[in-house]
Formats: structure tokens, C-alpha cells, sequence
């Protein structure tokens, strides 16, 4: 198998009349860490949602792991090893943490059961504490439901379920935006983790100092179209900024937008 | 003395008439007194409704029930809890088998159908329609028996030799509405067909053809409308040329008839298994013996 | 819409693919069945559905039909105007059809005259006094009665937090009480001739259409309409940010009743009758006019012109059934599969027109 | 629940108080409801609603009454376990009632026997090859009928994303349309003895409550349950988590059809006969049972606990109306504000719950 | 009328077990810029809500503009005078941006009408043109509906409401956290000419760089308490970090916490 874990080529999205991601020629190899920036309205959750099958492609391919991939929805995405924290979350309201930690992959017993085979709550609270404490949230009583948590402990939980299990390619959409200064750092330290169990990840960040702590290289979005591939070492913030605004264009899209 | 009372249904016209000579008897009636329940046409809910009484401890049961197939459940309920049962208006299915301490008051509601559309058959016959008649028959609701019986007894009547010239060209649903049967007559009507007579299982959905038929100018004088149950308004419009035939079944009668014979069964009394009280035909010949 | 489609910069936007307003599937699947009709009309009974073929009518369409196709619907369909309102606040309102009939009687009884055929009349509900009234009194005393009603559900839906569908349910098994208790099941009929000319002819139609064209231009136009869409779309937001969300539904549940308690007039008037059955499931087919016509009941979505279209669709249903003669079990089962294929239609398109490049 | 509720660090919890379960609300309300009748009996009739006071059954008990108030429900009470799964879905289902009454139909006919008092069954729907079947085969036939109409159901419902009501109102039509087309709605009598014994004496409580107790296991401690919730409670989230949401809704429309169709072998059974007319609107009944129970139309909350009590509940009121001798009509007005009010008790317990210190 | 604005003595808030705020004193002046800071879950959304009428508050008074007050909803604090950008944003997801942008008052002409009076749509397009120039947000079409937004583009629709009205109070909750570079430092303009037309603020951010360029003081959450009352310039980043995990706490409020 080669050493690239995710491709994209001429990836391209339109709402209606919205052309939301346009030609999107994308590369990650085999445990690298990425980070995609950009405006808001950039593209960047409409990159993602793309590459997960939430929303189906207007054209373009995707290629993970050596196959040519058209997941019809997140679940195929997440049998074929991609582990996704969505801009929105994804959580069930009603249900409390370990519930939703679990949601689609509970711990059962009987299996023969089929559809109908019995929880193992004990087990799931369990590893719901521990993956808790991985991210340093402090939730006070956790059968409390996911309707009663404050904005930053339902990202963590969300957070929580992606490191619990383990998979090829991680994606993360805005993890922190919610998260104090504590907890951003304990989920930092969740992704330096990934790097060294050798997970690749795309990052969606905003956050400058963030991305070049974390990652080998980033890639800046504009209205919808890559504009910048930069290797972390060769660049800057400001640098990073110019791109982002517009005062700057990567030589090889110099095409685009 | 009390007796409970399960109607088939409340907000069905000639069931009201019943109810309400139920309710008139009773006020003449000493120490009687009734509690008087609505099925809404759901056997099940009868049944329901008799074990209740049978659980309040009621002297006697009188039932009009929903499906007359039904009853067996109900004569077994109140045989094994010793509580006088009188079926009335329906005629059960086990009408041979009826236990001891049971009996029933009734009209034949065969004959009911089968009165109007004979008299219908006369009628068309008399206009010199012999050669060939068209007719549209409105129907109640298809769950119903009642309307499904006296759709059977037209069909049965034009079946026979002597009224086989009439045809009939199509019968749909009114559910027993004025209203419904207003708008299915206009839609019958937009079509062009001609057609000479119409049917309906009831005066209310008869009375909705004739209004519909007034709206598109065709005089009623021309078309035989047929219905069943004498309502007030029915025998108001017969008054005004417009109906030609419905039928008059003494449901006041049978109301206070049912309670006299709980009243016989309660204490001890011989009486007859079954009680019969005839359908009478109403016409405009006649019509002065109905009104109020 | 105009033109003058705006926004601050930022991506590529192109005005020439806007969205494809949802009327126009309903639209398209109204004209879609009466094309299917006409080919079975032609292939099993030899005769066109609208168009006129035989000579009884002199004119291209056979107006009886166009007619009666409308006015089948008028009078539920302003029931489903308000039911619209109702659906577009992510409620429901299931006592539409009790309310009618409870309101009938009640209005009905007020509208009696004092002699029938040179009799007193012998259905008489109240004393003389209240024989001979003028029109004015029964009108609204039906409209009070459906506002009534109405104002009671509004404010067990927002100041209570029932959920719509139970408050309703309440009040539909409510108002069926009523409608069998007032004059103890007995009909009341004979109204006055007054009376007897509001639900005459095309009246109802009339009504219907003028009604449908106010409440467009007040769901569209206005702050009532704003506020409807915007309490649909998020309560929880609409409430943050200051509407006053539970005295707006109140008045949305109120206008409802009303138009339930209208419908109630023209039908008896109509009929020349009231019976306490009247009404009975009209709730479920002002609902399937609304959902036809596009209303979400999610909450949010939806319009008055769609939900008159959805009307018509039933309006030709209904009468292609009886032109086909077909058989009286198979018009509710194809009714089933018309609404369920009316529905699933409208989500295939607008799934489409969302995929759409 | 056991009390090891843990969390990880942060603010100050105090355990001792926890959320007061819902179901204790729901059985507060069927104390008091029974409280109310016990008072009034004594005052307007001078008899105990549930305790024996005249001689006629030597117990504490009225032991006909306590049977009768179970046996009336738990037909109804089989079709809103199923019910009540649906709605903890965030759907509903309308066609349950009309399933009823084509699976009776349709079942009942293979259940006939070929000679009634000596004479061949004149009801005989089938030819003779049809007759005295073993009970097997009705029942089979019924359960079947059932899952189809539930699986059509879960199929519009899950991939045409149809809204339930619509989807089930569609199949509620199609299946009335089918019960009166079956035998032409005539009645289909006289089953086989075997047949007679499924729905006879106190069969039906036994039946619904070992239901009961089933899908309680079920939806509490299995993943069934757990993916049921979850749906109801946010369906995105339960999509992009890997639930495959379709399949499980089929699933669950599926069961609530099975149990639909169970409900019409039982009801045929018990009452000897099957009629196109059976069921009608009990699906606003089980419906009823459920939201009483305290499952929320929202989707994501109830229990089959709070619905066996909301059973309980209609069975006491429908019971206590005959022992009151109130007169019918007020029975529909008082059932109406009673389920309001249940709901707003609920409600309002629930606010202040969440509001207590 | 006293300089004081706001004033909370004593405001506690329990949800059931959880104390998620706890004797919360509280002084705001006129014209002063506070920061609220905290771990996720450490009350801060919840004093917010208490003051803004969202929930009913367990115990405790709140003072605004000199009269003592209980709000009954958001409304009535708005009509009092208190904008509100809240952190689950509050937007009708079906309408589009000018919609949401003049939800709750709405301009309309023939205002005799009452409840159906007529929307001035043209001039409610204009005015959300010019708000949203403000925030610096690209929104390729405003006919849009709000589900159709990116994360941030929402976010600025919330605060462009908010910045267009003029009120004696405006309280944001994490307004930046879902914002780019660009969008961010428009909105930190934004809160700069408020501070210059002399209305209050209170800003809840995890963002330390932002909070010391904008305010005046900061105030820190623990676990439902206030643990720290700081002046910006008596304090620094490490120092509030300190009072944040608990490392610290306030000499007036040692007995807390
Ligand atoms: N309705 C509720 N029921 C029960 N607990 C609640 C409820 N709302 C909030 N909480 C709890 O109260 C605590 C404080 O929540 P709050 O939303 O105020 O936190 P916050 O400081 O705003 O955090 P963040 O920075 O993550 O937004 C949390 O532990 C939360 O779980
Ligand atoms: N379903 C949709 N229909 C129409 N337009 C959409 C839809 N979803 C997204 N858009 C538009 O596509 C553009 C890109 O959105 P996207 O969510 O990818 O931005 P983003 O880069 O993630 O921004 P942010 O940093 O604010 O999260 C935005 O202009 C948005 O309005
Ligand atoms: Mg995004
Ligand atoms: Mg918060």
C-alpha cells in the first residue's frame, strides 16, 4: 500500500447557486497531521462534510487508503477508519454521556441477539471516565443528559468518543472553539498522541498559534478553493494571514479564485 | 330499578328517535332508571360497555348493537353473571340459541330496504319508465351493517323480474352526510348521464341528492328519490314534492318496548323470545298518519 | 421575489440557478393527476375529465365539474387555511372537524325560522324569541364559538406547554361532547332564508378564494406572518429574541378556530342543517391539503398558495374517483397512496433541487 | 438505577437529589384520578368505584370492575407498547387503528370452521379448503399482515422521508380501503374453537402484560432500545455516530404493526366476529395511553412503564364514567379534559423539577 | 442614577443537584468593559442567563440600572436595555439573514394595523448590508436561510444583531469562538466603539490575548463561584490562568471555592 492515506481530486461542491468548494486537489499521507484555515464561509466543513459523506459530492474523486471511496454517509466513513468531530457535534440531547460516547458501537453482551442484544453499561461508564479524563473536562454527574452541558463539556464528550477509538485518519473540525484554556490544552495533548501512535489527522482550526504547534503542514482555503499548501517550517503567521486574506496567492493555484 | 343501555351509535338520527322514546318511557316509569351508553360503533366497546354494567351491578342490560354477529359474546357475559339481557332494533345472530332471561325487540331491517326500493320499482313503473330505468344509490359508511343491508335489499329488488329494467348505474359511499351526499349527487350530475331515480340508505344523504339535484335545475318531479327513516325533515320535504318514498320504523316504540320487557325479565316474568314491530311504508298518499 | 438578490462578497454566487419555488411541484402534480385522469377517463369510461363531451354543456370545459370541484373543497379548505397557520408554528390542530360540528349546532340554533311549510317550525331548538334572528346573530355566534375554542387551545399549547397534537385531541373529544349534548343529538334544521344564501351556489368558493388571498398577503406581508414562520422555524430563538411567543400563538390557534366556526356557518348554511356528526375527520383532510401542498409539519415551511393547490388536488380526486365509477373501497385506498405519493414527490424534489449543481 | 452516579470532579453534586422518575408522576395521577371516583361514588351514588359494597362478589375488591378496567385496555394497551416505541422515535403512528381492522378481516377468514349448529358456516369466505385450519394459521396470517403494513410504514418513513404523520395517515386510509373491500364489508364470523380461546377471559391482560414486561427489558436494556432513543432524541447525531437510522426504523415501525396485528387476533378472538369497522380510531387511543404516560412527541423520552399506567388510567376513567352514570356525552368532554390535563400535570411537574433547588 | 449599571448579590443557581452557580456578587459600572472567564462548565453561561431572564434564578438579587429586577424572559431585558449574543446564538434556522437580523422588531410601515402590519423588507435588506460590513463577514447571499451558514457566518449574524442596536448594556457569550482571523478582529472593533460610545460589556471568552486587549477588568469563575476580581492592569496571563485551575484564589473570597 502506498504511503498516502487520503486523496482528492478536482473535489467540488455547489449549493444551488453556491459554489461552495470548487476543484479541491488534496493529499495527506500516511500519519501526517494537516491543518485546513480559512475565512469563515471558506469551505472548510464543506471539505470535510465531502470527505465523510454527510453530503453527496457535486464531482470530483476521493481516494482513501489505496480505494476509490463514495461513502454514502458517515457510517461507511467510519468502517472504513475515519474518525470525525463535526462542527456540530452530533450529539443526542436526551441521552446522557456514556450513551452518547457509545452511540453506534455500544458495548454488548449476547450478541447472538442480534438488534436485541443487552448493553454492557457498566463497562461503557467505565471507559467513558476514563476517556473523560483524557480531555481534562470536569463533568459533575454524567448521567446527567447532553441537554444540561455547558458548550464546552459537549465538545469535550464529543472529542472524547473520536480518541476513544482508534482509526486511520482522524478529522476534526473546530475542536476547541468552545474549550477553555485547560481543556484546550489537554486535547492538544490528545492530538500530539495521534501523532505518535503514528494516526494521520486534518485539523480545522482558526486558532494560529495552535496550528503551528500541532502540525507538519497547513493548507489555507478561500472562497471555496485551495489557495496555499505550506509546510509549517518554511512559513509564518503572517505569512499564513496573507494567504487567508487574499494578499497572496500560492504559486501553483495562482489559477484559482 | 336500573337498567343500562348501549346504543350502536349517538350521533346516528333514527338511533337518536330510539333513545329518545327510551328516555320518554322512562319518565313515566316509576323507580326506573336508565344509563344509557354510547358504542360509537365499535363492537368491542360494547362488549366493553356490558361488562361495565355487569360490574355496577345494573338489574338488566338492553343492548342495540353495533354488529349483530357479535352478540354471542355478549348473550354469554350476561347469562353467566344472571343479568336480564334485551336486544333491540338488530336482530342477533344467535336469535335460536338466545338463553333463558334474554329476548329481543326489533323491526326487520330486511324489510326496511326493501320496502323503499319496491315502492321505487312502483313508481318508476307508474311514470311509464318500464322500458328501462337508471338509478344511483348512495350509501352509509361500508362498515356499517345497516348500510350495507339496504344497499343488498336494492340490489336484491332490482334483481327481480318485475323491477329488472331498472339499472343502476353507479353506487359510492356518502357516509351517511348530508353534505358528502350533496357533492357526490353534483358529481354524478357533472358527468351527463341521465338518470331517473336515486337511492339513499338514509333520508339525510336522499335529502343531500335533492338539494344538489334543485341546485343544477332538475326537476324533482322527474326523478324518483328514495330514503329511509322519516326524519322530520324528510317528511318535509316529501311535503314539498321533492322526496318520493322513505320508510317509517316505530323506533320510539321499540325504545319503550325494550324496557317493558327488562322490566318483565327482572321480575321473573314469561316473555316472548322476540318481539317484532313492523316498518311501515311512508309516501305522500299517507304521509298526514306521520306528522307530528 | 425580485432580483436584487444581495450579499456581502465572499464566494461565487450564481443568481440564474435560485431556488425553484416549491408551488410548482405541487403545481406540477396537480396538473400530473388530472393528465392521468383524462388518459383513464378516456381508455375506461370514454369521457374527459374537465373537458366538456358531451352536449349537455355548451362551452370547452365542462363547467359542473370544474364547479363542483372546487366547491367540494371550499369549505374544508378554509378549515386548512387556518390548519396551515397552525402547522407553520410546528403545531397541529386535530379539533378543526369537532369544532365545526359543535359550532353548527350551536350556530345553527340561532338561525331557525318560526314556521316550515305554514307549521311552527317543529324542530325549534330555543323559544320564539330566538326564532327569525337576524343573519348577523348566527354568524357570529359561529364565529365566536370556533374563536373560542381556539383561544382555549392556544393557551393550552403556549402557557401550559402541552404539546399541539394532545391540547387538541382534548379539545376535538371536547367539542364532540358538545355537539352531542346541545339538543341531545337531535339535528337542527330549517334556517331562515338569510341564512340559507351564505353557503348558496359558489358562495363558498367565493369565500374560500378571498380568504386565501388575505391570509397570502398576511403571511407574506406582515409582522403575523413573520412571526408565524419564525416561531415554526425556532421557538427557543423566537422567544430570545422578544417576540412574544406565546401570546402570538394564541392568536394563530384563535384564527383557526375562527375559520373553523366560518366553515361551520357556510356548511349548515350549505346543507340547510346542522347534525352533530358534521365535521367528523375534516381535521385529517385539511391536513393532507396542507401537507400536500408543501407545509412542513416540522414547522416553518410552507405556504397558503400551496395548501389551496393541495386543496384542488383533493377537489380532483375526489371527483375523478366518482367520474370513474370506481369502486367505493378502492377511492380510500387510492387516496393513501396519492397523499403518501404527493408527499414523497414534493421531498424526492426538493432533495434534488438541494443536490442540484 | 443503582446509585454509583459518578462524574469527574468540578462543581459541588448533590446526590441525594436526583431526578424524580416520571413514571411516579404518571401513578400519582392514577391515585388521585381513582380518589376522585372513590369520592364521587360515595357522594353521587353511594358505591365504592374499586371496593366491593354490595354483596354480589364476597371480596374487598370489586373484583368484576378490576377486571373489566384491564381487559377494556389491554387491547388498545398492546397497540401502544408498539405506539409508544414510535413516538420515543419522534414519529407517530396513525395507522394503527386501521391495521386493526383489515389484519381482523383478513385473519378472521382463516380462522372460520366449516359448520356452525349443524349447518355449513354461512359466512364461509374461503371454499371448504379454507375452513377449520389449525389456530396457527390465523394467527401467523395476522401477525403477518401486521409486520407488512408496519414495514411499508418504516420503508416511507426511513427512505423517502416522508413525515410519519403523512406516511401513516397514507397507510391508515389504504388499510380502512382494504378492510371494507375484504368480504365487501361484511362481517367474517364464526371462528374454530381453538381460535375462540386466544382472546377469552383474562387471555388479553396476560398477553399484554407479559408485552409490557418484554419491551420494558427490551427498550431499557438492549441496544434496540438504546438506538430507539437515540433516533428520537437527535436523528442527525444518531446518523453521523454510524446508527444505521433506516434499517432501525423499519425495525420499529415493523414491531408496532406486529403488534397491531396481534391486537386484531385478539380483538376477533374476544368478540367471536371480525368487522371492517373495528379499530377505528384507536390509534388516537393508544396514542392517548402513551402521552399520558409521559412519552414526549418530541421523540427521545417515555417508558413502556408510564404507558402501562396511562393504559390504566383510560381503563379507571372509562370504567368510572359507567359507575357514575354520567351521561355519554359528558364522557367525551370529561376524557378530552382529562387528557389535557394529565399532560399539563406532567409538564408542570416536570418545570418544576428542573426548576427545585 | 448611581454610575453603577448592574449589580447581582447573592445569585445562586441549582439545577436539581448540580450547583451550577453559587453566591455570585457582582458589580458592573456604566461604561465599563468586564471579562468573564472559566473552565468549561464553570457557571459563566448560567450567570448570564440568570441575569437575562432566560431562567428563573434559585436565590440572589440582581440590580440593573438602579431598579431591582426579575425578568421573565429575554425579552423583558432587552426592553430594559440588555443586548444578548448568546452562545447557542438563538436563530431561526428557516429564515434567512435579514429575518433573523430584525426577529423580535421587525420595521414595518402602517403600524395601525397591530399585529398585521406591514414589513418594510427593502429597508430591513439595507440595514443587514450595512451591519454585516461591520463584523466583516462574507455571506455570498443573504437570501439564504440561516441552516445554510457556516459556523461563523451564523456567529456574526448574532452579533450584528446585536451591535445594531443600541442598548445600555451588551452581553456576549464567546462571540469569537467560531470567528477567522478576519471576522475576529472586526468584531473586536466592534466591542471597541461600544467602548468608545461609553456603553457596558460583559465578555465571556476563553481567549486571553483578546480579553487583555479589550477590557478593563477580569472576573473568574471556579466551579459555580467567583473566584477572582482583577483590574488588567494589576494582572497578567499566567496570573488569571492560576485562578482559573485553582491554583489561585481571590483574598475576598477565600471562603469560597
Ligand atoms: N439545565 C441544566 N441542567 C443541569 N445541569 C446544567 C444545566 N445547564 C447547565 N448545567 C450544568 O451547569 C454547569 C455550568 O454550565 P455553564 O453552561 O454555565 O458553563 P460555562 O461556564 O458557560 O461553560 P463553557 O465555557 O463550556 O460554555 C455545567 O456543569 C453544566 O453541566
Ligand atoms: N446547505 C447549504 N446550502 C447553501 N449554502 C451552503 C450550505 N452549506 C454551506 N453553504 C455555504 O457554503 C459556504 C461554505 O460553508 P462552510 O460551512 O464550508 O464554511 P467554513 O469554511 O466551514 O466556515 P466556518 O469557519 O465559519 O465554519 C458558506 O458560504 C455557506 O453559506
Ligand atoms: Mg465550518
Ligand atoms: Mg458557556
Amino acid at each position: 500500500m502506498s504511503d498516502i492515506i487520503l486523496e482528492t481530486k478536482g473535489l467540488t461542491k455547489h449549493y444551488g447557486g453556491v459554489h461552495a468548494l470548487e476543484d479541491a486537489d488534496f493529499v495527506l499521507k500516511n500519519g501526517e497531521h494537516v491543518a485546513i484555515m480559512g475565512d469563515n464561509g471558506a469551505g472548510k466543513s464543506t471539505f470535510v462534510r465531502q470527505i465523510t459523506g454527510v453530503e453527496q459530492r457535486t464531482r470530483g474523486t476521493v481516494t482513501f487508503d489505496g480505494n476509490d471511496v463514495n461513502f454514502a454517509g458517515p457510517l461507511d466513513a467510519r468502517e472504513a477508519g475515519i474518525e470525525t468531530v463535526f462542527q456540530t457535534l452530533a450529539l443526542a440531547d436526551d441521552l446522557n454521556v456514556p450513551d452518547n460516547l457509545f452511540l453506534g458501537r455500544e458495548k454488548t453482551k449476547f450478541n447472538f441477539l442480534g438488534p436485541f442484544r443487552v448493553l454492557d453499561y457498566k463497562a461503557m461508564r467505565e471507559d467513558t471516565m476514563a476517556g473523560l479524563e483524557k480531555t481534562g473536562v470536569k463533568i459533575p454527574n454524567i448521567r446527567n443528559t447532553i441537554a444540561n452541558m455547558s458548550g464546552g463539556q459537549r465538545q469535550c464528550v464529543a472529542i472524547a468518543r473520536t480518541a476513544t477509538f482508534a482509526s486511520k485518519l482522524t478529522i476534526m473540525d473546530e475542536p476547541t472553539a468552545a474549550l477553555g484554556v485547560q481543556e484546550t490544552e489537554q486535547v492538544e495533548n490528545i492530538i500530539r498522541t495521534l501523532k505518535k501512535q503514528g494516526e494521520s489527522l486534518i485539523l480545522v482550526s482558526h486558532n494560529m498559534r495552535q496550528v503551528f504547534d500541532l502540525v507538519d503542514r497547513i493548507i489555507v482555503f478561500r472562497r471555496g478553493r485551495i489557495v496555499a499548501n505550506l509546510n509549517k517550517d518554511e512559513t509564518d503567521g503572517q505569512d499564513v494571514v496573507a494567504y487567508i486574506t487574499g494578499a497572496k496567492t500560492g504559486a501553483e493555484y495562482e489559477g484559482a479564485a | 330499578q336500573q337498567i343500562g343501555v348501549s346504543v350502536a351509535r349517538f350521533d346516528d338520527n333514527g338511533l337518536t328517535v330510539m333513545r329518545n322514546g327510551m328516555a320518554a318511557h322512562e319518565a313515566k316509569l316509576d323507580g326506573v332508571s336508565l344509563q344509557v351508553e354510547d358504542a360509537t360503533d365499535d363492537v368491542a366497546k360494547q362488549l366493553d360497555q356490558i361488562n361495565n354494567f355487569i360490574a355496577s351491578g345494573v338489574d338488566a342490560i338492553i343492548v342495540n348493537a353495533v354488529d349483530t354477529n357479535a352478540t354471542e359474546a355478549m348473550s354469554a357475559a350476561a347469562a353467566s353473571a344472571g343479568v336480564p339481557l334485551v336486544y333491540v332494533n338488530r336482530q342477533p345472530i344467535n336469535m335460536a340459541t338466545l338463553p333463558d332471561g334474554q329476548a329481543f325487540v326489533a323491526s326487520n331491517e330486511i324489510e326496511s330496504g326493501t320496502l323503499a326500493a319496491f315502492r321505487m320499482c312502483q313508481d318508476l313503473r307508474a311514470q311509464g319508465k318500464s322500458g328501462g330505468a337508471r338509478a344511483y344509490m348512495l350509501m352509509g359508511q361500508l362498515s356499517n351493517q345497516a348500510a350495507v343491508q339496504r344497499s343488498k335489499d336494492f340490489e336484491d329488488v332490482i334483481g327481480m323480474d318485475m323491477c329488472n329494467f331498472i339499472t343502476l348505474i353507479d353506487k359510492q359511499t356518502a357516509e351517511w352526510s348530508r353534505d358528502k351526499a350533496q357533492d357526490l349527487m353534483t358529481n354524478w350530475i357533472s358527468s351527463g348521464e341521465p338518470f331517473d331515480a336515486v337511492f339513499g340508505n338514509n333520508d339525510e344523504m336522499a335529502i343531500g341528492a335533492i338539494q344538489a339535484m334543485k341546485a343544477a335545475g332538475i326537476s324533482m318531479d322527474d326523478v324518483v328519490v328514495g330514503g329511509v327513516d322519516a326524519t322530520s325533515d324528510a317528511l318535509v320535504s316529501m311535503q314539498a314534492g321533492e322526496m318520493d318514498v322513505t320508510v317509517f320504523q316505530d323506533l320510539a316504540g321499540q325504545g319503550a318496548g325494550s324496557i317493558d320487557t327488562a322490566i318483565a325479565l327482572i321480575n321473573g316474568e314469561d316473555v316472548d323470545k322476540a318481539v317484532f314491530i313492523p316498518f311501515k311504508l311512508v309516501t305522500p298518499e299517507n304521509i298526514g298518519e306521520f306528522l307530528p | 421575489m425580485s432580483d436584487t438578490s444581495q450579499g456581502t462578497g465572499g464566494l461565487t454566487f450564481d443568481k440564474s440557478k435560485r431556488q425553484w419555488p416549491n408551488e410548482l411541484n405541487v403545481l406540477a402534480a396537480l396538473i400530473l393527476i388530472v393528465i392521468i385522469f383524462e388518459i383513464l377517463g378516456a381508455v375506461f369510461v370514454g369521457q374527459s375529465l374537465l373537458f366538456d363531451t358531451n352536449d349537455r354543456f355548451d362551452s370547452i370545459f365542462n363547467e359542473a365539474r370544474l364547479r363542483i370541484i372546487i366547491i367540494q373543497v371550499a369549505i374544508v379548505g378554509i378549515i386548512a387555511l387556518g390548519v396551515t397557520q397552525v402547522i407553520i408554528t410546528a403545531g397541529i390542530d386535530l379539533s378543526s372537524g369537532s369544532v365545526l360540528g359543535a359550532t353548527a349546532m350551536i350556530a345553527m340554533s340561532f338561525a331557525q325560522v318560526a314556521e316550515v311549510n305554514g307549521a311552527p317550525n317543529p324542530k325549534a331548538i330555543f323559544g320564539p324569541a330566538f326564532l327569525d334572528l337576524p343573519v348577523i346573530v348566527p354568524v357570529m355566534v359561529g364565529l365566536g364559538c370556533g374563536i373560542i375554542a381556539g383561544i382555549i387551545n392556544g393557551i393550552l399549547v403556549a402557557y401550559s406547554r402541552i404539546p399541539p397534537f394532545i391540547a387538541t385531541l382534548g379539545m376535538m373529544l371536547f367539542a364532540r361532547g358538545v355537539a352531542q349534548w346541545w339538543s341531545s343529538g337531535n339535528p337542527v334544521s330549517f334556517p331562515t332564508e338569510a341564512y340559507a344564501v351564505i353557503g348558496a351556489g359558489m358562495n363558498p368558493v367565493i369565500i374560500f378564494l378571498a380568504l386565501a388571498l388575505l391570509f397570502h398577503l398576511v403571511m407574506n406581508y406582515t409582522l403575523y406572518g413573520k412571526h408565524t414562520f419564525a416561531i415554526g422555524s425556532n421557538e427557543a430563538a423566537a422567544r430570545m429574541s422578544g417576540i412574544n411567543v406565546p401570546r402570538h400563538l394564541v392568536l394563530v390557534y384563535a384564527i383557526a378556530g375562527m375559520l373553523a366556526g366560518l366553515s361551520a356557518v357556510i356548511l349548515t348554511s350549505k346543507n340547510l342543517t346542522a347534525q352533530s356528526g358534521m365535521g367528523l375527520s375534516y381535521e385529517l383532510d385539511a391536513i393532507a391539503m396542507a401537507v400536500i401542498g408543501g407545509v412542513s409539519l416540522f414547522g416553518g415551511r410552507g405556504s397558503i398558495v400551496g395548501t389551496v393547490i393541495g386543496a384542488l388536488i383533493i377537489g380532483v380526486i375526489t371527483s375523478g374517483f366518482t367520474f370513474l365509477r370506481l369502486g367505493a373501497f378502492y377511492q380510500e385506498m387510492v387516496l393513501g397512496c396519492i397523499i403518501v405519493g404527493a408527499v414523497a414527490l414534493d421531498q424526492w424534489q426538493q432533495k434534488r433541487a438541494a443536490a442540484r449543481a
